[in-house]
């Protein structure tokens, strides 16, 4: 399946793009995500942390992702 | 009385206070986050605000009715501006209104705290040699 | 920057938040004392305030020195007013900045716990059918 | 000695008057002068507290008054 997949902050800079289609198996989770995107960016690995956010709320490892999600790498926070 | 907004224009405090104004609470708390003119050592040149609006918002509404849920308190406004912004400017606005004393400080405290532990909004500082993404890397 | 006044004059936030305006302090933290329109349960006209203002000064100003000096804040203003008031009407106004979040509210909670302690003000409160000194009996 | 005696809020209604003068013995102190006052206006025990205040301080029982001192009568206060 095809992911939407939102970058904001710092990813926006690692992944080049605010806004990238991702191809992953279907029924892959949230950790498998982090796992393909670590591999096309080891820039990732260097972050404080990050997050990944599915329909603006913030995910587990073991969430199961679907095509209609709106899905947000989070990088450390910084308002205020 | 809950106001929650995230902005590019300027944050207005005596706009926050006149949304709480309520003749039944006697006591006001407010924190006002400023962009500082340097951080360690360096001098700020400008700060530029990113935000992923639609979970900021709903992030910023949990905050909220939890500091109501755990300190009782009546009237919250949280006001956070994002874009660019220069040493002086107002980033944030939180004012709590309630009878007591007590309560206004302790929900200020949590919702400025847990806004800079949640919610997606990203700060990075623009040097006049260089920029950086604030709490990015260890 | 230190600024405290008792004054029978409506005070202004603006005013105040101007006066710890400082680029180099990112946190401000802020307390207004407003004025109630009920007090267990009986409608407030309004309130009367009176001081003993050489003694309340020095008061305010060892309670502010002694915040400065607990909790190394930078600015601090504290604007009390007196004379008669109505509900709405902010009684006092507290204002502290610096470049540390939880030393702005620590200060600023502590100035306004220590003014209802010892410094030499008084309210009497005006209902429609009587008036009391507050906390005047146990 | 001749003491020149200043009452706020609530004791200001007590004494009826904002400054009175009070007659008392050369070395009087503050404890004396509570005794006196409260000879004289038995309504002043029935507060929360109070306080006498010497030259804008806070003064303690033990303080030995003088003629030239500013005392004042300080009831429970309620600022703010």
């Amino acid at each position: 399946m095809k992911l939407k997949i939102l970058a904001f902050g710092i990813t926006k800079d690692i992944l080049g793009v605010q806004k990238k289609e991702v191809e992953i198996a279907t029924g892959a989770t949230v950790a498998a995500l982090k796992d393909l995107l670590e591999a096309d960016f080891p820039e990732l690995k260097k972050l404080r942390s990050y997050f990944i956010a599915v329909d603006s709320e913030y995910a587990d490892d073991d969430l199961i992702l679907a095509q209609e999600h709106e899905i947000a790498i989070i990088p450390p926070v910084s308002g205020g | 009385m809950v106001d929650i907004k995230i902005t590019a224009d300027e944050l207005h405090v005596t706009e926050c206070l006149n949304l709480v104004a309520d003749p039944s609470c006697g006591g006001v708390a407010t924190f006002i986050g400023t962009v500082r003119n340097h951080t360690k050592g360096r001098q700020v040149v400008r700060l530029e605000y990113e935000c992923y609006q639609s979970m900021a918002i709903k992030e910023i509404q949990k905050i909220v009715w939890q500091a109501i849920d755990s300190f009782g308190v009546k009237n919250v406004v949280v006001h956070h501006r994002i874009g660019t912004l220069y040493p002086g400017d107002a980033a944030v606005v939180i004012v709590v209104s309630d009878g007591h004393r007590d309560a206004v400080f302790d929900a200020c405290r949590y919702i400025i705290d847990t806004i800079k532990q949640t919610v997606p909004i990203w700060k990075k500082e623009v040097f006049a040699d260089g920029e950086e993404w604030v709490s990015a890397h260890p």
